[in-house]
């Protein structure tokens, strides 16, 4: 039981650490202005895709074929939690 | 239509998966499908021929959505993707073929999530776009979930399990990587993301390249990120275990070519890869002492094999890329066969335990072929492990000790594949059952054939494959390289390379001979569970972490 | 110091934390479940801006927040969810056939 | 869940639930929404009822939802291939962002539909 704790203490500290590390490098803030220039080209040609909601258009005209493959991932589970249900013991 | 033919590549076994689950529900019959899935993955031979012509005129470009170039997302097809691409059409092709008949039972859903698994693996090497390439890695890895529960039934569930846990932790690490780069650059191209790099502050570098390092180096089964490897490869159905070890790691290591080679700053990088590699050579090499079971085995020697891979990557030389890249074709060939080779054994004596195999000379073409693969891994002269071995290992002349690791999980590697053949071959069971030992049938055959013909042909021509193929992808990452001609017969190296092998067997016999040294290694070994490696990955993390933040 | 970004990688190390030290295989699920959230909650406060307002461009729209790391959580949702689904999916199957959630026992 | 309470409120709730998924599916491209949300919205209305009145009516269903996921995938994909058809490149947008929401509502519901009956239908049968 004791061993178990200490265990826990070990993990906790080096991960307390690598947070550490990893904030005090990266020092993230929030922006005060939109300065992706991917963001800003989706926004020029935003009036061809004919949608308001440009989440819906990024996800459905820019980055379609990202949206492909996700479907595609939804499919795959779904067949594979389907074919796992009905898998024999 | 020429223009079209990266997409096409991509979209043909998609179609076809889905056509084979259409027909699935209607009937029963499992023939059409097959046919389906055999025509669809043989007709990518056709476009890569197609695009090998169009490949002579520079990079071929294709800009999903017809939007332009760096915020589109794009397929890109150069030299090293055309590579990837041929070696992942050869091996998934013959894997299947080898699939008719060992996977009988399994039928239409087997087809289904190979052919998915295989779009996942083409999206991976076509796309340029660096969110594209998770979701992609994604489709692969979920679908082979799945097929390695097809294998044997209880250890299969736990091996596909771990591989989740792992997997999503990578998948995690490098979504955190995307996001830094993201805010930093405000591009997701690959391209033009190696071209900004240098503009990132040093210190969010830092951060960036050891996330992506923990991410690609679970993908890549680097030694204290390899816990999922051994297991799921092993219980994984044979032709499956096939594609999972020759291609879909290679993915963890085609990315590290693809975002580690550029631009990127940083000091003490190289030493650091170069360190983890040797580590992964010499540890795959010890896991694999205590192993009898042959799948097991091969699945380490996937571990190691990539720690030579990552060695030569990790010197960021042409010389060094170009062995790293040559490894990872003759890898896929020769770890291809030797899955191939251990699934017909399995599928005729019904036991992975090397002990109980004893099939002696009744099974030729399959001990033939062996041979091959195993003087291949080994890195003897006619064949192709050779000379990738030797460029790698030409590429770390400045580290003597690095050098020395590499010799050792060569003398470890030989090792290892004189048990195989000491157990499987030579001897022999006292009880025969006829039926048992008899060679397996002809459509798994031709698979192991073509593919030790490959080992072979990639081994005795070396400077044409190099000039026409391995080089160019070299160029294509680096912007250029100096003309390596490799001389096949140079009395040095086979010196060498006969005093390794003597030094394997010798091994070999000290291993049969201590065998208590060997439980105790066992027991050492198997204390590394899942949890455990995930805390050694936190350690490696910060410790890379620290290294950087100290030379930097 | 206190905003969305570091909260998310504390959160994502929160996570890693549970992945490690618990037994259960269930744990580790919802362990991995928090370190999804937790990218979630990164990329979205990466996209903020301060004052911004939500990305559709009806009338009087001035400032509007990043949408494409909006866009890729949603991709990065799906997936998620389909990845939580198989696990738990297996673990079901585990509990058949070894009668046990725990990682030691089950090997 | 057999109580009377529960029943009536289910009875009563789902037109109006089925109709907001519909909504945020139909007005995806124009409002907050998409396909994903609205598929979500119907699977978890249609669980609902599972939920309360018992999976044995929708059990039958079970084979027309796999070919319907299927059938969702083969459209999107038949959409992508119409810019090639017509001369340009994969996934082109011809303004079928609505109809591109409505393939992925339909899909994500029967998906999201067919996991939750499988994982019912576990729990019933032990």
């Amino acid at each position: 039981m004791k061993i178990e704790i200490l265990e826990k203490i070990v993990v906790a500290c080096v991960l307390i650490f690598l947070g550490i590390i990893i904030i005090s490098f990266t020092m993230l803030t929030y922006s005060t202005t939109l300065s992706s220039d991917l963001s800003e080209y989706c926004l020029e040609n935003l009036p061809l895709t004919g949608a308001i909601n440009v989440v819906c258009a990024i996800l459905l005209d820019f980055r379609a074929y990202d949206t492909l493959g996700e479907i595609l991932i939804i499919f795959v589970t779904v067949s594979g939690v389907v074919l796992l249900a009905r898998r024999e013991k | 239509m020429i223009e079209h033919l990266p997409i096409f590549l991509l979209i043909t076994p998609l179609i076809s998966g889905l056509i084979v689950t259409l027909i699935s529900i209607s009937s029963k019959t499992e023939k059409i499908q097959k046919i389906i899935t055999f025509i669809s993955l043989s007709l990518p031979f056709l476009y890569l021929t197609l695009l090998f012509q169009e490949l002579s005129d520079g990079v071929i470009e294709y800009n999903i959505g017809g939007w332009t170039k760096p915020y589109a997302i794009t397929l890109v097809v150069d030299d090293l993707a055309f590579a990837l691409l041929v070696i992942t059409s050869i091996v998934t092709f013959l894997s299947f073929i080898y699939s008719l008949k060992c996977m009988r039972e399994t039928g239409g859903n087997f087809c289904f999530f190979y052919l998915l698994m295989t779009t996942g693996l083409y999206g991976i090497f076509l796309t340029g776009d660096i969110f594209n390439l998770y979701v992609f890695f994604e489709l692969t890895v979920i679908s082979s979930y799945i097929l390695i529960t097809f294998g044997d039934k209880r250890t299969s569930l736990m091996a596909s399990f771990k591989y989740l846990i792992m997997g999503s932790i990578a998948s995690f690490f490098f979504l955190l990587a995307i996001g830094l780069l993201y805010i930093k650059t405000g591009l997701l191209n690959i391209e033009y993301l190696s071209m900004n790099i240098h503009q990132i502050d040093c210190q969010t570098q830092m951060v960036i390249f050891s996330l992506f390092l923990v991410a690609l180096g679970i993908k890549a089964a680097i030694i204290p990120f390899h816990v999922w490897l051994v297991s799921a490869h092993s219980t994984a159905p044979s032709p499956v275990s096939a594609v999972l070890s020759g291609i879909t790691v290679k993915t963890g290591v085609y990315i590290f070519i693809r975002i580690f080679t550029l631009g990127c700053t940083l000091q003490n990088l190289n030493e650091t890869l170069i360190a983890l590699g040797a580590l992964t050579a010499l540890g795959g090499v010890t896991g694999a002492l205590v192993e009898w079971d042959i799948k097991r085995l091969l699945a380490y020697h996937t571990i190691s094999q990539m720690g030579f891979i990552i060695v030569g990557i990790g010197t960021f030389s042409d010389i060094g890329i170009t062995g790293g890249i040559y490894h990872i074709v003759n890898h896929a060939v020769f770890k291809g066969l030797l899955f191939l080779c251990a699934g017909s054994i399995i599928y005729r004596t019904g036991t992975s335990d090397i002990r109980e195999h004893g099939i002696g000379r009744t099974m030729p073409i399959t001990l033939i072929t062996y041979i091959i693969a195993a003087l291949a891994i080994s890195g003897i002269t006619p064949f192709n492990g050779a000379v990738s071995k030797s460029l790698i290992e030409a590429s770390v002349y400045n580290y003597p000790i690095i050098r020395l690791i590499l010799v050792f999980a060569s003398i470890g590697t030989v090792a290892h594949f004189s048990k195989i053949f000491y157990y499987s071959f030579i001897k022999t069971q006292k009880h025969r059952d006829p039926l048992r030992y008899q060679e397996v049938p002809f459509s798994m055959l031709i698979p192991m054939v073509i593919l030790a013909f490959l080992c072979i042909l990639l081994g005795i021509i070396p400077n044409i494959w190099l000039d026409n193929f391995i080089l160019p992808a070299t160029s294509s990452i680096i912007g250029g390289y100096n003309v390596i001609q490799f001389k096949l017969f140079d009395a040095l190296l086979i010196l060498k390379e006969m005093i390794i092998v003597a030094l394997g067997i010798i091994l070999l016999k000290v291993i049969i001979v201590r065998s208590k040294d060997i439980d105790r290694l066992r027991t050492f070994i198997s204390k590394f569970n899942l949890n455990i490696c995930i805390f050694l990955m936190a350690i490696t993390l910060v410790f890379v972490l620290v290294i950087f933040s100290l030379s930097n | 110091m206190i905003n969305g970004l570091n909260i998310g990688i504390v959160l994502f190390l929160i996570g890693l934390y549970g992945i490690i030290t618990n037994k259960n295989v269930i744990k580790m699920v919802m362990s991995l479940g928090v370190m999804g959230n937790s990218i979630v909650l990164f990329f979205i406060s990466l996209g903020y801006i301060t004052d911004g307002e939500a990305p559709i461009m009806t009338s009087g729209v001035k400032q509007i927040v990043d949408p494409i790391p909006q866009t890729l959580m949603l991709t990065m949702i799906v997936i998620n969810l389909c990845l939580t689904a198989l696990a738990l999916t297996i673990i079901v199957w585990l509990y058949n056939e070894f009668g046990t959630l725990d990682m030691r026992e089950i090997g | 869940m057999t109580s009377r309470i529960v029943k009536t409120v289910t009875k009563d709730l789902l037109p109006f639930i089925l109709l907001f998924g519909v909504y945020i599916i139909l007005y995806g491209h124009l409002s907050p929404g998409g396909g994903f949300q609205g598929g979500v919205i119907l699977a978890t209305a249609v669980l609902l009822v599972v939920v309360v009145y018992g999976i044995g009516r929708f059990q039958k269903f079970i084979p027309y939802l796999t070919v319907a996921e299927t059938v969702g995938v083969t459209l999107f994909v038949l959409i992508g291939m119409i810019g090639i058809a017509y001369g340009k490149q994969f996934l082109v947008n011809f303004g079928t962002i609505p109809l591109m929401n409505i393939i992925i509502g339909l899909k994500v519901f029967v998906g999201l539909l067919l996991m939750y009956l499988f994982f019912i239908g576990w729990e019933v049968k032990k």
